[in-house]
């Protein structure tokens, strides 16, 4: 792979910036503390100090890389303190919420584009959906769906879906509606039926959008998976992590459980980049 | 107007004080005005003029896919919707358009799935067709690998694959050298002569108007309008070297006086 | 069961009056294009309002429309000073600072291919970063009141923007890419003018997912440290006090500025990629 | 019989008595099947209840009577915690050493249904909490000790059980704080007591099968103030998102034992007055407007305890 | 090859044996092959060949748009790339290609504004080109509100507004009807007899290439390569109905034998 130097010049970079906040940030912590005690400590005392605090208002990489290393590692996988076992929650309510909103968003996109009404009717109330904001009315989704006998995976799964459904009704409106004038003449001629055109015009044409959307989508949904495990009563998953981890204050876990998530997120973000790449490329688009 | 027919009585594209005018942001463009045309069945029709006349806009108006703003226009009695509806078209677009995501022969073959042919019909028929316009082995390529004239060929193709009644052409030669242009006009005659299709056909090419028409159209600007028609007494059978004859010089120099009337305005 | 069924009638009464007009002359009006989202809206309230009658729905779990209305009404100075701390200063500005952020990075990782190949998957990484994680932290960092809500807005609507940037950049054809060549224009000219005009349909796609984006991080931010006033403090604090009818208030407020933000992006949008396909057709 | 218990806050020894109950069998003995639900930060137990997920909840008494004037019929019927752990925690160095200090101070607190007792408190005190300078400024603080820690507030609310011991596991000292426990103050009020909704106490069977679980939870408190460490290991092995510690935990229970002591499980009807009378007299904003009335029964205690 | 030059002794375009090969996922395409070809300053070169003998690839190779996979290939005396950077060519391409965001003056305009002219200047070039392609009156119209014609004119308009010293321009006049050519062709001369550029044109009409031409570049397909490059004897000013003298018919009877000839390959 030709990007692996540049991305590790990268991460190099951001490493020693993250080294460098590390330490302005936890100084001050470092400094009160020996206020407090009535000694003075000197800049070559603070530096190691704050790479090596409990609860660091920035945790030094090399400790959240062990966290990371020892949530992955540490255990079992099985175990309830393995991050792989709490990704993996996290994941399963990701890909399912995934599915029903892309599929959803396509849905509603096929209807917009095709029907007036809902055009003009549903597109507003679509962007009000999303300005609702989710944490509030997750715990009364769980709540809801709790109190009818639906619990579990899939109401994690509907608020997932309500969050990644959104990007893909915009990307899918703007990508079917994307073909020039020519191109719909053309099966105008054909008297194509607008499931032909769909199918062999606005689909392919709307290829480019569609996976920007998805990538945007399938991150999205991650968010809502996670902000879904708060109001579970917080019991397994990445996102219960985090706010144990942030009820406790320990934030080398907070960080651990981002980074796992981020690791998720880029993963599947790469994942539908890879498809993205393989399509484009069996359409000729890819150049 | 002219309204003898020749084939057959019943007339496929019947144009009666035709209108068609755009609004633009800088006022309305009267790209058609008081057009009156009569085609018959087997009419092979072509329209001359200068570049902005409406030429494009005609075609596209009997292929509905303009709608007049005056006057009526039918298509085989019927309105040019119901028509289109039932797939009485075939139209070459002045640029080639073809979709990117296609090969060339997924390109021509799209018409045909459209239509519901069988698999086994759909490959003889674009086989066929590649062959017609002179590009055998090229059907596996994308159009962004064919050079231009190869991709107004393939959009030819297309057009030709299926058996719609009417051909809608425009400029489909612009973009070939001589030589590939006389096949194909001889070729086209052909199959116009076998098939009894009614052509319409949009040329800059004097010669090429005249080889091919039993009726020249000629246009002028601003407003789009009829200015001349011509009938050919030309026979229905055309070796190339008709083109030498006193006859068709005759009819080439009328067309060339009217289209040289047509640009009057400006001179 | 009166309710439910005058509901259920409600709502296909209004749903074909709705598909009537959307098929007559004057859905095409500018009034017709209000009167449909209008109705559906409408239909939305009536039917929730019977549901929740009908069904004995206790007034803590939903209240009804009507109640909510009423709770608007006589909350309207505490509504606006909400409206002010979390839409203006959190999630505007933020929305501000995180669209030019994410179009500048895009443009920079487009500009050079080392960070193409560099920043982009990191770019990636880090923002997809989940918010419910970050949000602790960066109040932790920027303190309690808006700007860290702000903090918060920029690190979410980077993603949809910087991707979207992404692709846009990548959206012109081969021939207006060599047309720049034959004039030698320079990087920057080919991209003030060829890039990015081609790829604005893409960017507005962005900045209208993350107008809706900014709008729920700067309310999520607030549920973890903020000052007492804000709408997602209201919303946390009376989910605890079971004033649903004032949570309700809260989130109409939102949906109301939310959809009033994306439709401004959107005319803007309708006026800069005029000629593009998907805009020129509604005209 | 099943029943469904809706906890106010995350699994931690703060709920050990349940957790006891069910790890030992005193459920099971009961011929009782409790599903224990945690709960969260954005979990209002008391809408899970009205909801029908759960049967009986854990609540504390200001927000549960709050609820009860906004329409919820909920009625408690035991209460295992005597004593409230609430208190305000300051850093020495911010300069207040007693409550007339506050005045132009920021003091973080909880909101979501437990920001009650605190403003009943200030507004005991004479102070606005609108920010003036005459008053106090008031953060919503998070889920954590971070605003002390990072000076963002004088003075931020801990529990005697939790917050508190994670200031000191920070790092500061327990000489660099200032703490003001609300039962000192006079203004302490009810936590963690039982809640039920009150129309189904007619049935006589859930009244049964109350006095079942309200028996077995009480016969699991004792046990866990009997043997605290036993129990913060039972509640770390009930922790599905494997964060808790044991130190803290055990630690955590030690306190919570301090405050179930002396409770048997039955309301105490002066504890309840005086818990009115504080909420009643929230100065210019009451948290309740009115006397309460049948917002307790004694049903269930009087046959579980007897 | 042909190396006597007549204007100036320096070589404006020079190819040795350029060979140009696209890979495509059904095997190489060749493109151009063994093409050797010297321009010199102030010529007007003529390219004509089938569709698909690589016309359009030799003028990109000259423009740096592709690049040569075999032998060498200059532009005065630098590399393509180098030339190019020197702004030393006007393209038109064979599809109009104007971006739809602009309005059709905006489009002639970006190069000027590129190139970093004044804003009156501009302006006072984009009315003259305007004018020149017959287009005046439709600046502020939109390239969708425009006919075929007009776009490439409009395109043409674009590569006259700055004065590039090369104009490689690929099928200009495919879309325009005789009359309109006739004029735009008289008009190409006399900027070119004014001006001295070098001109490569790509077309597919004989006269045309005759009438303006001071040599013929005949190439044929598979693998693409120049099989004739005819010297023009016409003098440099040349009316139109030079095309009627026997020397124009006789030149240009030796092009249509050549473009035969390149066609024999699939007879
Ligand atoms: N990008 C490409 N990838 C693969 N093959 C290509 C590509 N561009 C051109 N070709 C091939 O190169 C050959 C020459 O193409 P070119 O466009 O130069 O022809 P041309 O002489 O301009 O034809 P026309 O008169 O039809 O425009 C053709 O066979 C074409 O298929
Ligand atoms: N969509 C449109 N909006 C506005 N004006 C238009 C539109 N389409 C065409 N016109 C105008 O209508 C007139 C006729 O255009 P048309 O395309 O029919 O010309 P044409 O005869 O086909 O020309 P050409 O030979 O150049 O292709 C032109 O003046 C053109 O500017
Ligand atoms: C956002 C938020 N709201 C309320 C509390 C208070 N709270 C509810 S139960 C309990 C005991 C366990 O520590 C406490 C303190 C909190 N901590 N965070
Ligand atoms: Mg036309
Ligand atoms: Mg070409």
């Amino acid at each position: 792979m030709r990007s692996v130097g540049p991305v590790l010049a990268v991460i190099a970079v951001i490493v020693a910036l993250w080294y460098a906040a590390a330490v302005g940030m936890n100084a001050a912590w470092v400094r009160d503390q020996a206020a407090r005690a009535g000694t003075e400590v000197s800049f070559l005392q603070i530096v190691p100090q704050t790479m090596a605090q409990e609860r660091p208002v920035l945790p030094a990489p090399h400790q959240v890389a062990k966290g990371l290393w020892d949530g992955v590692t540490g255990q079992a996988i099985t175990s309830k303190r393995s991050l792989v076992y709490h990704g993996w929650i996290t994941l399963s309510a990701t890909l399912l919420g995934f599915g029903i909103g892309t599929g959803l968003g396509i849905l509603l996109a096929v209807g917009i584009i095709h029907n007036r009404a809902m055009d003009q009717s549903v597109m507003p109330w679509a962007i009000a959906s999303q300005t609702i904001p989710i944490l509030a009315i997750a715990p009364m989704i769980i709540v809801v769906m709790n109190s009818i006998g639906v619990s579990g995976l899939l109401p994690k799964a509907v608020i997932s879906a309500y969050l990644s459904f959104f990007p893909v009704v915009v990307g899918m409106v703007t990508g079917l509606r994307s073909p020039d004038a020519m191109q719909l003449d053309l099966l105008r001629t054909y008297n194509a039926g607008r499931g032909q055109t769909f199918w062999k015009l606005r689909l392919p044409a709307s290829m480019p959008y569609l996976f920007a959307s998805l990538k945007v989508g399938i991150a999205a949904s991650l968010v809502g998976a996670i902000v879904g495990e708060l109001p579970t009563g917080a019991v397994a998953g990445l996102g219960a992590r985090l706010l144990q981890g942030s009820y406790y204050g320990q934030t080398i876990q907070i960080w651990a459980a981002l980074f796992a998530a981020a690791f998720v997120a880029a993963a599947l973000v790469g994942i539908v980049g890879a498809v993205q790449a393989a399509v484009l490329k069996r359409m000729g688009m890819a150049r | 107007m002219m309204t003898d027919g020749s084939a057959s009585d019943r007339p496929v594209i019947d144009a009666q004080k035709v209108g068609l005018t755009f609004q633009t942001a800088d006022g309305p463009v009267h790209a058609l005005k008081d057009v009156n045309l009569r085609v018959l069945k087997g009419d092979f029709v072509s329209f001359i003029g200068p570049s902005g006349c409406g030429k494009t806009t005609f075609l596209r108006a009997v292929a509905a896919l303009e709608h007049p703003t005056e006057g009526r226009l039918l298509v085989n009695g019927m309105t040019p919707e119901e028509a289109r509806k039932r797939r009485a078209y075939g139209y070459v677009f002045q640029a080639a358009g073809l979709y990117p995501w296609r090969t060339i022969a997924g390109n021509i073959r799209l018409p045909l799935e459209i239509m519901g042919f069988s698999r086994p019909e759909q490959d003889r028929r674009v086989k066929d067709v590649l062959q017609l316009v002179e590009l055998e082995g090229f059907g596996k390529k994308y159009p962004w690998q064919l050079s231009g004239g190869m991709q107004q060929r393939a959009s030819i193709a297309r057009a030709l694959a299926f058996d719609a009644d009417i051909l809608l052409m425009d400029e489909p030669f612009g973009a070939l050298d001589e030589i590939v242009r006389d096949r194909l006009n001889e070729a086209l005659l052909k199959l116009w002569a076998r098939t009894g299709k009614t052509i319409g056909f949009v040329t800059h090419s004097i010669p090429e108007a005249v080889y091919l028409s039993t009726r020249i159209v000629v246009m002028s600007p601003r407003p789009g309008r009829i200015t001349d028609v011509i009938e050919s007494p030309l026979p229905r059978e055309r070796p190339l070297d008709i083109r030498d004859s006193a006859e068709f010089i005759a009819i080439a120099h009328r067309v060339r006086d009217g289209l040289r009337a047509g640009h009057s305005y400006d001179d | 069961m009166i309710w439910i069924v005058s509901a259920l009638v409600f709502w296909a009464a209004t749903l074909a009056l709705n598909i009537r007009i959307s098929h007559s002359r004057f859905s095409t009006t500018k009034a017709g294009r209000l009167v449909v989202p209008a109705i559906f809206g409408l239909t939305i309230l009536v039917v929730w309002e019977l549901l929740v009658r009908g069904l004995q729905v206790p007034s803590v779990i939903l209240p009804p429309p009507s109640a909510i209305g009423a709770r608007i009404a006589v909350s309207l100075p505490v509504l606006w000073g909400d409206f002010v701390q979390t839409f203006v200063k959190g999630a505007l500005s933020g929305w501000l600072i995180g669209c030019g952020a994410a179009v500048a990075t895009a443009i920079a990782i487009d500009r050079s291919p080392f960070l193409q190949r560099g920043l982009l998957p990191v770019g990636n990484f880090v923002a997809a970063l989940p918010i419910v994680g970050i949000a602790p932290i960066l109040v932790m960092w920027f303190g309690f009141d808006w700007q860290s809500k702000a903090a918060v807005v920029v690190v979410m609507v980077f993603f949809p923007v910087l991707v979207n940037t992404v692709a846009g950049l990548a959206a012109t054809e081969a021939m207006q890419r060599d047309l720049m060549k034959t004039y030698s224009a320079s990087y920057t000219q080919t991209l003030l003018k060829l890039r990015l005009p081609a790829a604005m349909p893409f960017i507005f796609n962005g900045l209208k997912i993350a107008t809706t984006l900014a709008l729920i991080g700067a309310i999520v931010a607030e549920f973890f440290g903020s000052p007492i006033r804000g709408m997602g403090f209201r919303i946390s604090t009376e989910v605890g006090r079971l004033g649903l009818d004032m949570v309700w208030a809260e989130i109409a407020v939102a949906a109301l500025a939310g959809s009033a933000f994306y439709g401004a992006v959107a005319l803007i949008e309708r006026g800069m990629t005029f000629w593009h396909p998907s805009q020129r057709r509604q005209q | 019989e099943e029943v469904t218990l809706q906890l106010k806050w995350v699994t931690q020894a703060q709920f050990a008595g349940y957790y006891v109950a069910q790890d030992q069998g005193f459920y099971e003995e009961e011929g009782l099947e409790v599903t224990i639900k945690p709960g969260g930060p954005d979990i209002a137990p008391v809408q899970v209840l009205l909801g029908g997920g759960a049967d009986v909840m854990v609540d504390w008494m200001p927000s549960a009577l709050a609820a009860r004037e906004q329409g919820a019929d909920i009625v408690n019927i035991a209460q295992p915690f005597k004593s409230s752990g609430m208190m305000l925690t300051c850093l020495k160095e911010s300069g207040v050493t007693s409550p007339a200090d506050f005045k132009g101070k920021t003091l973080g607190v909880w909101f979501g249904g437990n920001e009650y007792p605190f403003l009943n408190w200030m507004s005991k005190l004479g102070l606005p909490t609108d920010g003036s300078s005459e008053g106090v400024t008031v953060l919503k603080q998070g889920f954590n000790v971070d605003p002390l820690l990072q000076k963002q507030a004088a003075c931020i609310s801990t529990m005697t059980y939790n917050e508190y011991w994670q200031v000191i596991d920070a790092g500061i000292s327990a000489d660099d704080l200032v703490t003001f426990k609300y039962e000192d103050q006079g203004v302490a009020t009810l936590e963690d007591g039982l809640y039920v909704m009150a129309s189904k106490l007619e049935d006589p069977a859930f009244v049964d099968t109350m006095t079942k679980f309200v028996r077995a939870s009480m016969k699991g408190w004792k046990w866990a103030e009997a043997n605290p460490d036993a129990a913060a290991m039972i509640v770390l092995d009930n922790d599905d998102t494997g964060a808790q510690t044991e130190g803290h935990q055990k630690r955590m229970m030690g306190e919570i034992a301090k405050l179930t002591a002396g409770s048997n499980g039955a309301l105490n009807e002066a504890d309840y007055q005086r818990t009115v009378a504080a909420l009643l007299g929230g100065g210019s904003d009451p948290v309740i407007s009115k006397e309460p009335m049948g917002a307790f029964s004694h049903a269930i205690t009087d046959k579980a305890l007897n």
